[in-house]
């Protein structure tokens, strides 16, 4: 019964696991409680994947009511890649989080942070999973709210995570309206709020200005979730300032449930084939893409903080996947979605050092790393790996990532794009030299007894690091999956609405 | 406000049909315009008169803190179960039919369930951040989540 | 059509956009947290109110099943913006209890005082760091 | 698995043998004698294993191994190849000879972080091993990035400003430029070709021409980074920082080595010289060559610093592997592998014995060694050696690489390739030579102090003044030096060998 019905479990579970935190007095308890459903979401988005993979597209009617009438839960090749992702990360950061929060959280409100932890975890599986535009906000909202919280969680370390909450608060509810405004007109158009449906029902109406207005604010609301460019001025203090479990798993997953979104406005509501939105792709995502990786990769290298700098590069990289889905193939998604996977696992993984490093020494600046290479070894071994994979050297995900990025430029004959690419990469090459080298090669200021990060805290973080490693040198599985994605999203938008369905 | 005794004697006048009006609203809002959204508020304005004339700390007597939060949490966890009610009978998720061997009586007793649900948590919600913002501005409480 | 028309014909959609445009200066240009709040909330009643017309049919009435055919407004925009209406309590809630916090943080709810402040411990920070 | 020893198990214990060392040498830390007995030993098994391989393939086998894809269609691929398999052997001996340098060196500087060295150098071989043994352009680009990895601990071993600065350089450049110019090269080839396996005959023919297949080809030579084209060769001289031995690493067995290697290979298995020739891709990179090896030439005359001199040495005797590769005929190919051989052995040599100098009396600059022949001998013999081979010089093996180079000259009809030869010879004879004569031939600097030295007729080695370093420096530098000889009587043996691989 659990298989039939995992569509809907996987996001149920973690949202019936929320208010047994409230309920629960003890943070142990909280945790062992999120645990959990992290560890049931993780294994039901595996099983799900392989669902998808082997028998085709999954739709789950919630209360029994057909689409497009209902809401629909439908995964294709595409979300449910991307559920494994977040449920990964998400299951991860809840697992490293018990000592980390411990630290960085008040205990009596500790229960109640897992709580938002799982709401916010909820509402990205969520709005993975979802088939229905408006359920889509509304889980975007779950998500987003939560998140609020959570950066704001970080004022117990610096007051400044209040600000960047608010900010983030501001920001973050436009966009949303922005992809309701958006949403509105389409449905007015077609009647329909179930994505496949409304695709099939667009077909036909491309010159309509309705439309484009629709299509300009959903892509707009998205843009700013997903902090594209010149949108991103929430995202670097969100991220400084937020506890550190929480910044590991908004990286890893909160960009990476906007892309998605963000890929299916582009690619299963509307169409490349239309031509406001190839010119939208040309005109507006490639320059923005590249304008994206220069300039925050350059404002990266002038951080002093590594949290900063961490985030800065984050909206680099939504650059590289802007760049991605601007070439409009199915080379250039599949290339977008490769680099949202590896860029999840890898931007986690870094932030989890971080976390460890502000576990002990209580800072994040460059200069708290001084030394840390030989009080912390595992941590900064860990941080290594994850910034050579981040500068793309070859044997870790990075590289993958890269390589079918300008694999896909090539493919455009955009030359020019691949030279940026790679000279973007190497500019994260000094943004991590910098920490790197403040680890290893500088004394450390202080003689302290900082020692190594607790087992509980590197387990977690070194599946991360292992995984960046073992999906660099064989990166097979996460390349078919991504193309299974790619060519679920552009080539086959709107095939098979009655798809098999649950009893 | 302990001295204004028109104050008083209204609000012990006007809270009980307040209560009536927002049980009305609940309990109707599956056949007719209503439902838990809008009576869970209209209740809560009911305690939040209360709270306005009798002070924050009788309304905390009457309505303290941790049995809201308790209530949030069962209002929620009633939602949610409602919906695994449908899967354990069979089902689909939050499947209102197969609550009853009628269909229709069914589609009643979920979105009975459901409104319910809504209702409690709505109106202990709306308590909870009315009291919390309340002590904050007097001074009664540092710690307001 | 003529604009005035047009504009006229449409006027739901107008007072949405001129709703909206209100919201997002005031979010965007005063300085004052509440204020931005108060924008924000304009902003998204604009969208609600959109939503609303649009699912309006002239003389329809509320979709209640009565036995007899009649003309009945479209509920499910409704059903929507209840919710989008519930999305924004939590979103205005939230950000009420930030002001809150960044009262007791910084003693001030101005932005440009906050970032004068922040400016100030950045500065700090860089000099010890 | 060690009794049926196939091609196959061979590779893979190529590969495992270093690298498991380095696990091995990190676990003996406490342990200074055990760790270094074990790098010996891990050197002279590597030693082995390449050796067998090489023998091998001279009977007739084929070594493959094919492991998993890094990227769809791509996998990580070994194959046992000529040119491969004499770098690999070149670099696993020279390892046995600069591990047992290292090790006094080491003790006697009382370097720290030894057990780190230890690890690095063996992570460094591993991946020199994984280049060598490369069968396609990824492989390579894979272990190429290790190498440049694994030496970054070994340039900045002593943690220095001045070290922190040189490694920002030599990380910095050697990273850019593969990323910036190799990696794209090896994207557009894979976009070009479909493959990125070393084919004999190569693999563009038909691909690219004209104007693109000349930038394809510089972003391959630029981008092979570690081959120190100017301008991309600021690193070389920066990473003179690092101990000794580390440099001589750095020279002769495996960095400058990948790089020209690198070069090599794309030259032969992925234009072909034939397409290469035809294409004429190649000319305009001649001249940068060129430039590369007069001007570094000419620097290195003005360099006092004894290191500092035999390191713009090498970038101009790289250059001369570029070129024979610009040459693209099959002469100029088999010159630059030969050249890949004598220049490992003469220029190890060279700075073993430089460190040797250091170690014995702390003088880095070559205008403070006066009369030094006279006590340090064998130093400088091997150094004498050493120089005639890079010089070019019979019975020195160096004589064979510039042999071969210039018929591959004449072959390609290059009079002017054949002028920048001889020029840059008498240069290298002006930068070399003038250290040993001196060396031998003033009086030592102390005695021109002390008045009773004067006048006096001081004979050439007087025994009793012998002040030599230690001997784990000074027999390595002899035993390559005499190797150098050796290899001129191999050469012809060697470029048989080489040849079959470079025809279509």
């Amino acid at each position: 019964m659990i298989l039939q019905h995992l569509a809907i479990l996987q996001v149920m579970l973690p949202l019936l696991a929320a208010p047994l935190c409230v309920l629960s007095r003890s943070p142990l308890l909280a945790w062992g409680i999120a645990a959990l459903a992290g560890l049931f979401a993780l294994a039901g988005s595996f099983i799900l994947f392989a669902q998808v993979l082997n028998a085709g597209v999954i739709s789950y009617h919630i209360g029994n009511w057909a689409p497009p009438w209902g809401i629909e839960f439908r995964l294709d090749a595409a979300n449910s890649f991307v559920l494994v992702v977040v449920s990964l990360v998400g299951a991860v950061c809840i697992l490293y989080g018990r000592r980390s929060i411990e630290r960085e959280i008040p205990e009596d409100d500790q229960p109640l942070f897992y709580t938002m932890l799982l709401l916010c975890f909820a509402g990205m599986l969520g709005v993975t999973s979802t088939g229905d535009a408006f359920n889509l906000f509304v889980f975007l909202e779950i998500f987003s709210l939560s998140s609020y919280v959570l950066v704001a969680m970080g004022a117990e370390r610096d007051r400044r995570a209040l600000t960047a909450a608010f900010t983030y608060l501001l920001l973050g509810t436009i966009g949303a309206t922005f992809y309701v405004i958006g949403l509105g007109f389409v449905y007015a158009l077609t009647g329909t709020l179930n994505m496949a449906d409304m695709a099939v029902r667009i077909t036909g109406m491309a010159g309509s200005g309705t439309l484009r207005v629709a299509f300009a604010f959903m892509i707009i609301g998205m843009g700013l979730k997903l902090a594209i460019f010149p949108m991103h001025l929430w995202l670097p203090n969100a991220y400084a300032f937020a506890p550190s479990i929480v910044t590991a798993l908004l990286a890893g997953t909160a960009t990476k449930v906007a892309l998605y979104v963000l890929l299916r406005i582009l690619f299963t509501i509307f169409s490349p084939a239309y031509p406001f939105e190839s010119q939208t792709l040309q005109y507006l995502f490639l320059p923005l893409g590249l304008a994206g990786v220069f300039v925050a990769s350059i404002v990266a290298l002038f951080q002093q903080d590594v949290k900063r700098v961490l985030a800065w590069s984050s909206i680099a990289q939504s650059g590289y996947f802007l760049l991605g889905v601007s070439f409009a193939s199915v080379g250039g998604l599949m290339a977008s979605i490769v680099h949202l996977f590896n860029h999840a696992i890898m931007k986690s993984g870094l932030f989890l050092a971080v976390g460890c490093v502000v576990y002990r020494t209580g800072s994040c600046s460059i200069a708290s790393f001084r030394g840390l290479g030989h009080k912390m070894p595992w941590t900064m071994a860990a941080f290594v790996i994850g910034g050579l994979s981040m500068i793309g050297i070859p044997a870790t995900i990075g590289f993958t990532s890269k390589w079918y990025l300008i694999l896909a430029a090539l493919e455009r004959g955009w030359w020019p794009v691949a030279i940026a690419i790679v000279a973007g990469s190497l500019l994260a090459l000094f943004y991590f030299g910098r920490i790197i080298e403040a680890a290893y090669l500088q004394p450390s200021t202080d003689d302290s007894t900082i020692t190594e990060a607790p087992l509980s805290m590197l387990a977690p973080m070194w599946m991360l690091t292992i995984s960046c490693l073992a999906l660099g040198i064989d990166s097979e599985l996460t390349v078919s999956a991504a193309r299974a994605a790619a060519e679920a999203l552009f080539l086959d938008p709107h095939a098979g609405l009655p798809a098999h369905t649950g009893p | 406000m302990k001295h204004h005794i028109i104050l008083r004697i209204g609000a012990k006048l006007l809270i009980p049909l307040i209560m009536l009006l927002a049980l009305y609203v609940q309990f109707h809002g599956d056949y007719g315009p209503g439902g838990g959204f809008q009576a869970g508020v209209i209740f809560a304005s009911a305690f939040i008169l209360y709270g306005l004339v009798f002070g924050l700390g009788e309304l905390r007597r009457v309505a303290p803190l941790p049995i809201l939060m308790k209530l949030m949490a069962a209002g929620w966890l009633i939602y949610i179960g409602t919906g695994y009610l449908g899967l354990a009978l069979g089902g689909m998720y939050l499947d209102y039919n197969i609550l009853s061997s009628d269909p229709v009586a069914g589609q009643h007793l979920g979105i009975f369930l459901i409104e319910l649900a809504v209702g409690i948590t709505v109106a202990s919600t709306m308590l909870a951040i009315y009291q919390c913002f309340n002590a904050h501005q007097s001074g009664e409480m540092t710690e307001n989540e | 059509m003529t604009g005035i028309d047009f504009i006229l014909a449409h006027y739901n959609y107008s007072a949405s956009i001129i709703l909206m445009a209100l919201g997002f200066y005031i979010v965007i240009s005063r300085g004052n947290l509440i204020k931005k709040i108060v924008g924000l909330n304009l902003f998204q009643v604009s969208v609600f109110m959109l939503y609303i017309s649009m699912g309006k049919v002239s003389g329809g009435t509320a979709p209640i099943l009565t036995g007899k055919p009649e003309l009945f407004s479209n509920p499910l925009p409704h059903v929507l913006i209840l919710t989008a209406i519930v999305v924004g309590v939590a979103t205005t809630a939230i950000g009420l209890a930030l002001i809150v916090r960044i009262k007791d943080a910084y003693g001030v709810i101005e932005e440009d005082e906050i970032l004068v402040m922040d400016r100030a411990r950045e500065q700090l920070d860089a000099r010890s760091g | 698995m060690m009794f049926a020893l196939g091609p196959e198990t061979v590779l893979q214990l190529i590969l495992l043998v270093p690298g498991l060392g380095a696990i091995l040498i990190g676990a003996t830390n406490r342990f200074p004698n055990l760790r270094d007995a074990l790098s010996l030993l891990i050197a002279t098994a590597l030693c082995a294993l390449a050796v067998w391989l090489l023998l091998d393939h001279v009977a007739g086998g084929i070594a493959r191994l094919q492991l998993t894809p890094i990227v769809q269609g791509l996998p990580i691929l070994f194959v046992a190849e000529p040119i491969g398999l004499v770098f690999a052997v070149l670099a696993s001996a020279l390892w046995i000879v600069i591990t047992a340098y290292s090790i006094g060196y080491m003790r006697k500087n009382n370097e720290p972080h030894q057990t780190r060295f230890y690890i690095c150098f063996a992570i460094a071989m591993a991946s020199t091993m994984g280049i060598a043994l490369a069968g396609n352009l990824l492989t390579l680009f894979l272990f190429y990035e290790i190498l440049t990895l694994s030496t970054y601990p070994l340039v900045v071993h002593h943690e220095t400003d001045a070290a922190r600065r040189a490694g920002r350089v030599y990380l910095g450049l050697l990273l850019s430029s593969s990323i910036l110019f190799l990696l794209p090269a090896i994207i557009w080839t894979w976009f070009l070709a479909g493959t990125l396996d070393f084919t004999r005959g190569g693999i563009l023919a038909g691909k690219i021409e004209g104007t693109q297949a000349a930038i394809l080809f510089a972003l391959f030579l630029f981008g092979a980074g570690k081959a120190a084209l100017m301008p991309l060769h600021r690193w070389l001289p920066a990473a003179m920082i690092a101990p000794t031995p580390v440099s001589a690493f750095l020279h002769a067995v495996a960095v400058v080595k990948a790089g020209v290697f690198t070069i090599l290979k794309v030259g032969v298995y992925i234009f072909g010289v034939g397409f290469l020739a035809s294409v004429q891709a190649s000319e305009w990179m001649l001249w940068v060559s060129a430039f590369s090896l007069i001007a570094a030439s000419v620097i290195a005359l003005g360099k006092d610093d004894l290191k500092a001199r035999l390191a713009y040495s090498t970038i101009a005797q790289l250059a001369y592997v570029t070129m024979g590769v610009c040459l693209a005929t099959v002469m100029g190919m088999v010159g630059g592998a030969m050249q890949l051989v004598t220049h490992a052995l003469g220029k190890i040599t060279l700075f073993m014995c430089a460190g040797a100098i250091y170690l014995a009396t702390g003088k880095t600059r070559i205008s403070d060694m006066r009369g030094l022949g006279r006590v340090m001998p064998f130093t400088f013999g091997a150094f004498l050696l050493g120089a005639l081979s890079i010089i070019g010089i019979p019975p020195l093996g160096g004589a064979w690489s510039k042999w071969f180079l210039m018929m591959g000259a004449s072959d390609a009809g290059h009079l002017a390739a054949l002028g920048i030869w001889m020029l840059s010879s008498l240069l290298s004879l002006a930068y070399l030579i003038p250290l040993v004569a001196r060396g031998f031939f003033l009086p030592l600097q102390e005695e021109e102090d002390r008045p009773q030295a004067q006048g006096r007729e001081i004979s050439v080695i007087r025994l009793a003044r012998l002040r030599e370093a230690p001997l784990w420096c000074v027999v390595p530098a002899c035993i390559t030096a005499l190797l150098s000889v050796l290899v001129y009587f191999a050469g012809p043996a060697i470029a048989g060998f080489i040849l079959p691989a470079l025809g279509p």
